[in-house]
């Protein structure tokens, strides 16, 4: 048990609890924060994991790095369509549906169950 | 040579979105038909020199793996990237002529599109683990980009909500590879798999094993994760919902059925796999009873997307834990279903696309009375459905041959039912469409007539898959070419 | 690649090719639609003519390629596809003839040729498939191309037997599919031969063996109309005339019937089935089927409906012949096949030609309708004496065959069943004649047309006076070389005596 | 021993800044706890030996994707400036999703 | 009270979730890594140009991670300013600017400027890059616009979409470069190594800065929907 391993554990919470909110949350921005948690979850179990030993191990970081920048990049073009979708239709969840995609009871929503 | 033709296979698309976005929509669009040529003639040279000569590994930056990122390119690989050259092609194409330049926003499609293509032969020739992942961000938000690209309420729901599911689905897989990481230090797949034996059956790979897949599962959506598909797949304009259903759908699809391949003699089990192949089975019958219900086209066309991919999965439980000669006969049925269902589907969303331009409706009952008038879409419409449905000689039949065999050869005889139902229900939902065609004593006499070329491509890609089923012997011994072992760590 | 080898494949392209031409032309071209149909239909029958010349003098025509591994695409001409051949090819030109007098001036020609051909494309393939997956491609593109000649009106009544249509095809479809798949499991991908193939089996295979044929007979027993798979057929008369005279005598339930024959002897082989007791079972069927439409025939009064049922019985025929073990049971079963062809589609042809000149559907309408169409209604009297089975006439030769071949296998049942049936044919033939020629008009004729000075339009006249003439031809010179039924002995021979 | 006390303290308040961002009435003070654990973030990585993951965090992370969201939350309590449309629901009623979401 | 349940049931799988990754972590811990890859790193170190591991992995080693990660970037600009169509980005909003903004960039902005450009400089040898340094521009440059700066070259016209693929078509051309040149993609010459891959690094700091900007700006103020297929407007 090295203090690496401590913060992937700490990686493997983030990830659960990023992935409880990200699920039940309805508010989109809130759903994109728990997005957030879950990627900095993986992180660390990815360089804790790697580095587990000690010494550090730059692939891992490296990684790391690019996976920060692909999700400030996902992030920010969310962010932007979130607004957009609130600028237009004033809802700031998914769950308000526009009338009569399906025939009958069927909603698709409903139906199956979505990541959101 | 080769080398020349991977580097312009790699360069090409990347470039011409950097043209493209630097000029507006009418030039894009000349810049890229000719890019489309050039990447095509790249795509088909390579093809044909794997063909001829058998695949190799490509070491980017002259690293080798584990510490460079190494491309596989094998005769499946290959196969793909002319897939998606002749798809990716048509579409682009289509788009060129069905957008509307009018509309200044419109040029961001072909960025965006270039984009896509890069990331999508990333996919079929990646071998890293991680760069497979960067593939993948690639692809999905440029797909999300393309969805939202109308910019109006529906298509940002469905951007956003596809955005979402496609997030979730990448940092599953991204976890799994951290895993994977940490237990051999290697990001290789090649190199890994030739580790597995040493640290096999351990609970921690095959974890990781299962999360991949589910991320790469709720990125293709298998059934019980298919809610983002339709929305997305149907508000988006036809050439793009063609690009999603032939192509994007199928790139993670593709890196789940490699990694099942190679790490799942060793990590997968009797249990999984039939799980997986059970979704599989039934997003089939649910998909296609739920496109039946559609009243929308285009939705018609999005649920058979999920119905449809539904069979891929049954490659999990066909390629487990049975003889050679059924795995590979499980194998070649993916890969050919993989293929019609891109041919078909793109033509059918394309064809679409015209009949609603026609009738100027995106309803299935409106199109009473337009088998007289735009009988060309229609027609091939109605190929691109009888690949659908499986039936001779079609792709689609070929690929159900393999897979009915494969499932008899193995024992499984419950595939037969999802086998033959499915078929029967896709049938269903196809001749739904054609019945409301047929109808006389419509009222609408007056239908817009989309330019002849608009016509034509997506009766090429129908024909095309269904012609298949026809080559399929040599297509599918190119896919099996012998492939040089070792390389990857 | 020999002359030989693409002869088999060009007879399937002519009506192909002609199929695309037509989509392509535009709606309004009528004469040059015309003149394509004629050349293709003329092209074709030269082709099957070649080669059934050659077959006789012995050569053999085969084209083939793997299409999947360890599965071959093989057409090839032998005697038994030669029939089936020869017969669509002479029926489909005079169809065509006939189709388009009959569709002079209504919507959607071009959508109707095209599928029109296609559909005969797809019976050329099927006559010349030379293994079970090559047949079963071809069986499938028949329904396909077949389904919108049902729906071509496009009212509502038709959208209804075309959604019936479709899904007994496909269902039964899909059922051969399996059965197909399962035998190739089980042994592999195996040609068309006379004899079969399971004359010495395993034992071990004797059940699988028995589901398969099972299930074999289900999905081509559809198409055939077995009773109780017959549903969708009386509905299909909706179609327009050519459409239906096609569906029963040459396209649709022949292609049934002729699936079962090369099921029957070419893969199981006449031997091997009987000894696995599937013969009797099959016999029993068709029996039960071919009593059963006559029967409902009796209370049909739409003449269509009425022709519809005794197609179900008729076609039984065939099956029931090739059930009766022994080579002249199988002979008068095969040349069922051409005669029921001929006498069914002169029948249809007539019926069609009371619709379109006179509006008559309904047989009680039928009253004098021999002295206001003479031609036509002494074709028709053929047509339906040869059903009957009257002698000198085609349906005489059937029956008579077939019961010395029962006899002589010792099934004496099966003479019951053919008398029964005849005198059933004569009890739902006779009124319509009585009504044609005897009863005196009544009321005017719901919906006349006139042709000048002809009864109807030549090209509706026509072809039913020729299949009538060939009727009679075919009963009195029987014996002759390239007769239906000295044709039906060469078969024979090779699939018994060898 | 000190070490270790400082990693568990700074994994418990990584734990329990995650649990606030989500569950905080509201979205505001989520964005801004959401900042201080991109801080937090910044730190992790440096015990973790990886500057660069520091500074990287401490700007994109926390800063970047801070100052995004802050804006993106204050457009959306904005109720669109007036614009036609329904008003955004209450925070109270977001919060607690559904799993059909 | 379905919903509650529902939440229930996902918190059950969440944990057991947790539980199972976390079990998987110790697992895969109790293990050595059968790859030392550190190893294999230090040793090529030498011809990778530069001497910070991570930089020689992101530009050199795993460079095509990088190019398609900027890819990435560039994608996530264009789709931002296509949904905000858009002639001007000047968003009234923004202009409301209080105080604390005003004093904030008074001091601050061109502090960010020179830590930008000496995280660029140290990328090679030390902590520091591309990536942290375009951030901190975009950071700088969102201060700005929030202190309500008009930056014209943001409206989304040629500038802009230059700004957005300049990174990426230079580092896109010495790829090509390198190909045509050597013997693969990407493969640098090791004699200008060092060069290439400072020159990529400083023009992908300006394209990140760019994209990040352009994501933040491209805030959607105009009302006009287009109608969907088949719908009519």
């Amino acid at each position: 048990m090295s203090a690496s391993l401590l913060y992937a554990l700490a990686g493997v919470a983030l990830c659960g609890i990023g992935l409880f909110g990200f699920i039940t949350l309805a508010h989109l921005l809130r759903k994109l924060l728990a997005f957030n948690l879950i990627g900095s979850g993986v992180f660390l179990v990815l360089v804790g994991l790697a580095q587990r030993h000690g010494e550090p191990d730059p692939v891992p970081q490296a990684l790391v790095l690019t996976g920060i920048v692909v999700a400030i990049a996902a992030t920010a073009l969310a962010v932007v369509l979130i607004r957009r979708y609130f600028h237009l239709s004033g809802h700031t969840t998914l769950r308000a549906e526009t009338p009569e995609r399906v025939p009958g009871r069927l909603k698709p929503q409903t139906r199956g169950d979505n990541p959101e | 040579m080769i080398l020349g033709l991977m580097a312009g296979l790699l360069f090409t698309p990347l470039a011409w979105a950097v043209l493209t976005l630097l000029s507006g929509f009418e030039r894009s669009r000349l810049i890229s038909w000719l890019g489309i040529l050039i990447q095509s003639l790249v795509s088909f040279a390579l093809w044909a020199a794997v063909a001829s000569e058998g695949g190799f590994h490509y070491q980017l930056g002259g690293w080798p793996a584990p510490l460079g990122i190494e491309l596989r390119v094998d005769g499946l690989a290959v196969t793909f990237v002319m897939l998606t050259a002749v798809v990716g092609g048509a579409c682009g194409w289509h788009a060129g002529i069905y957008l509307d330049p009018k509309k200044n926003w419109h040029r961001y499609f072909w960025p965006l599109f270039w984009f896509l293509w890069a990331g999508l032969n990333g996919v079929w020739l990646g071998a890293d683990l991680f760069n497979l992942y960067v593939a993948l961000e690639l692809i999905s938000l440029s797909a999300v980009g393309l969805v939202a690209l109308g910019g109006q309420a529906d298509a940002l729901r469905a951007a956003i909500r596809y955005l979402m599911a496609a997030l979730l689905g990448s940092l599953a897989y991204l976890l799994g590879v951290a895993l994977i990481y940490g237990q051999f230090g290697s990001l290789s797949m090649g190199g890994i798999s030739e580790l597995l034996p040493a640290g096999s059956g351990q609970a921690g790979l095959i974890f990781a094993l299962v999360l991949m897949i589910a991320g790469l599962a709720l990125k293709t959506a298998l059934f019980p994760l298919h809610g983002w598909l339709p929305p997305a797949h149907g508000i988006a304009k036809s050439p793009v919902s063609a690009l999603l259903s032939a192509l994007v759908v199928k790139a993670s699809f593709y890196i789940a059925a490699r990694l099942w391949l190679e790490f799942g003699e060793h990590l997968g089990s009797y249990g999984l796999a039939q799980l997986v192949g059970a979704l599989g089975g039934v997003g089939v019958l649910w998909g296609s009873w739920l496109a039946f219900r559609q009243t929308r086209l285009k939705q018609v066309v999005a649920y058979s997307s999920v119905a449809q991919i539904g069979y891929l999965f049954l490659l999990f439980p066909l390629s487990w834990g049975v003889s050679e000669a059924v795995s590979l006969q499980a194998q070649q049925g993916m890969t050919l279903q993989v293929i019609s269902h891109a041919l078909a589907k793109a033509a059918m969303f394309l064809a679409a696309g015209n009949l609603i331009m026609s009738v100027g409706s995106n309803r299935v009952d409106a199109l009473a009375g337009v088998s007289r008038f735009l009988p060309f879409s229609l027609f091939s419409f109605g190929l691109a459905g009888v690949s659908l449905m499986g039936l001779p000689p079609t792709g689609g039949f070929a690929a159900k041959w393999l897979l009915l065999q494969a499932s008899l050869g193995s024992g499984q005889w419950w595939w037969l039912i999802v086998l033959l139902g499915g078929g029967l229900l896709s049938a269903a939902y196809v001749f739904r469409v054609y019945r409301a065609s047929f109808i006389e004593n419509s009222d609408t006499d007056l239908f817009f007539h989309p330019s002849r070329s608009l016509e034509v491509i997506p009766m090429i890609l129908a024909l095309l898959s269904l012609g298949l089923g026809l080559v399929a012997e040599p297509v599918l011994s190119v896919m099996a070419l012998p492939f040089s072992k070792g390389g990857g760590g | 690649m020999t002359a030989n080898t693409l002869i088999p494949l060009f007879a399937l392209l002519t009506s192909l090719l002609a199929s695309v031409i037509i989509f392509a032309l535009p709606e309004k071209g009528h004469r040059l639609r015309t003149s394509v149909n004629l050349a293709a239909a003329g092209l074709k029958l030269i082709l099957v003519g070649v080669m059934v010349w050659g077959i006789f003098h012995g050569q053999s025509f085969e084209f083939a390629f793997t299409m999947l591994p360890g599965v071959q695409f093989v057409l090839r001409a032998d005697a038994l596809s030669m029939l089936f051949a020869g017969l669509s090819a002479v029926l489909w030109l005079l169809t065509t003839i006939y189709a388009v007098g009959y569709l002079e001036d209504s919507p959607n020609r071009s959508r109707f040729f095209g599928f029109f051909s296609l559909c005969v494309a797809s019976t050329m393939g099927i006559a010349l498939a030379g293994n079970l997956f090559t047949f079963f491609l071809f069986y499938e593109m028949l329904t396909l191309s077949t389904y919108p000649l049902v729906l071509h009106r496009g009212t509502r009544q038709a959208l209804k037997a075309g959604r019936n249509y479709i899904i007994y095809t496909l269902t039964g479809g899909a059922v051969l599919l399996l059965a197909i798949a399962w035998l190739h499991g089980l042994v592999g991908d195996l040609p068309f031969r006379p004899g079969g193939h399971f004359s010495g089996l395993e034992p071990e295979l004797q059940g699988p063996l028995t589901l398969v044929f099972v299930l074999l007979i289900a999905g081509l027993g559809v198409k055939a109309a077995l009773v109780p798979l017959h549903g969708w057929l009386p509905q299909a008369m909706v179609a327009p005339a050519p459409v239906s005279a096609l569906l029963h005598a040459v396209a649709v339930v022949k292609a049934g019937a002729f699936g079962i024959v090369r099921v029957v002897c070419e893969i199981y082989g006449l031997e091997a089935a009987s000894q696995m007791g599937l013969l009797s079972g099959l016999a029993l069927v068709s029996a039960i089927t071919i009593i059963y439409g006559s029967t409902r025939a009796l209370y049909q009064l739409d003449l269509k409906r009425r022709l519809a049922f005794s197609t179900i019985s008729q076609v039984s025929y065939i099956i029931l012949g090739v059930s009766l073990f022994g080579p002249v049971g199988v002979a008068g079963g095969l040349v069922h096949l051409v005669h029921q062809g001929i006498m069914k589609i002169t029948l249809f042809f007539c019926a069609g030609n009371y619709a379109e000149t006179l509006g008559v559907h309904r047989i009680d309408e039928l009253d004098g309708a021999g002295r206001r169409m003479p031609g036509t209604s002494v074709a028709f009297t053929l047509g339906a004496f040869g059903m009957i089975g009257a002698p000198p006439l085609a349906g005489f030769v059937t029956k008579w065959t077939m019961g010395t071949g029962a006899l002589a296998v010792g099934m004496d049942w099966v003479v019951v069943v053919l008398v029964v049936s005849s005198l059933l044919n004569a009890a739902y033939f006779l009124p319509i004649l009585h009504r044609i020629w005897f009863a005196g008009q009544q009321q005017a004729w719901p919906h006349e047309r006139r042709w000048g000075r002809l009864e109807t339009s030549a090209w509706l006249l026509w072809p039913p006076l020729i299949t009538a003439v060939a009727l009679i031809v075919i009963g009195l010179l029987a014996s002759m070389p390239f007769s239906p039924l000295s044709w039906v002995n060469l078969i024979v021979e090779q699939e018994v005596m060898q | 021993m000190t070490e270790w006390l400082l990693d568990g303290l700074l994994v418990f308040a990584l734990l329990v800044t995650a649990v606030a961002t989500l569950w905080s009435r509201d979205l505001f003070r989520a964005v801004v706890i959401f900042i201080a654990f991109g801080l937090l973030m910044a730190l992790a990585w440096v015990r973790l030996r990886a500057p660069d993951l520091a500074l990287a965090e401490a700007a994109i992370g926390a800063g970047l994707t801070g100052v995004l969201l802050l804006d993106a939350v204050r457009h959306l309590k904005s109720g669109r400036s007036g614009r036609s449309g329904p008003r955004p629901e209450p925070e109270a009623e977001e919060s607690k999703g559904g799993v059909s979401g | 009270m379905r919903r509650s349940v529902g939440i229930r049931a996902v918190a059950g799988v969440c944990l057991a979730f947790v539980i199972a990754l976390g079990l998987a972590v110790l697992g895969i811990a109790e293990t050595p890594a059968h790859v030392d890859l550190p190893e294999l790193l230090l040793e090529s170190m030498g011809q990778s140009g530069v001497e910070h591991p991570v930089t020689a992995v992101l530009l050199n080693f795993r460079s095509y991670d990088t190019l398609l990660e900027i890819g990435v970037l560039v994608i996530a600009g264009i789709a931002g300013i296509s949904v905000s169509r858009t002639t001007s980005l000047e968003d009234p909003e923004l202009r409301t600017s209080d105080s604390l903004l005003y004093a904030l960039q008074r001091w601050f902005v061109p502090l960010m400027l020179v830590l930008a450009g000496y995280l660029l400089w140290a990328g090679a040898d030390r902590p520091g890059g591309a990536f942290q340094a375009g951030a901190v521009l975009a950071a700088t440059g969102v201060m700005m616009r929030l202190g309500g700066i008009p930056m014209d070259f943001l409206r989304p016209g040629i500038l802009l979409r230059l700004g957005l693929a300049l990174g990426f078509a230079v580092f896109l051309l010495i790829a090509l470069a390198s190909a045509i040149g050597g013997e693969a993609f990407l493969a640098y010459p090791p004699a200008v190594a060092k060069q290439l891959i400072i020159l990529i690094e400083t023009v992908l700091t300006l394209s990140i800065a760019m994209v990040l900007l352009a994501l933040f700006v491209s805030a959607p103020v105009n009302r006009a929907a287009e109608p969907g297929e088949g719908e009519s407007p």
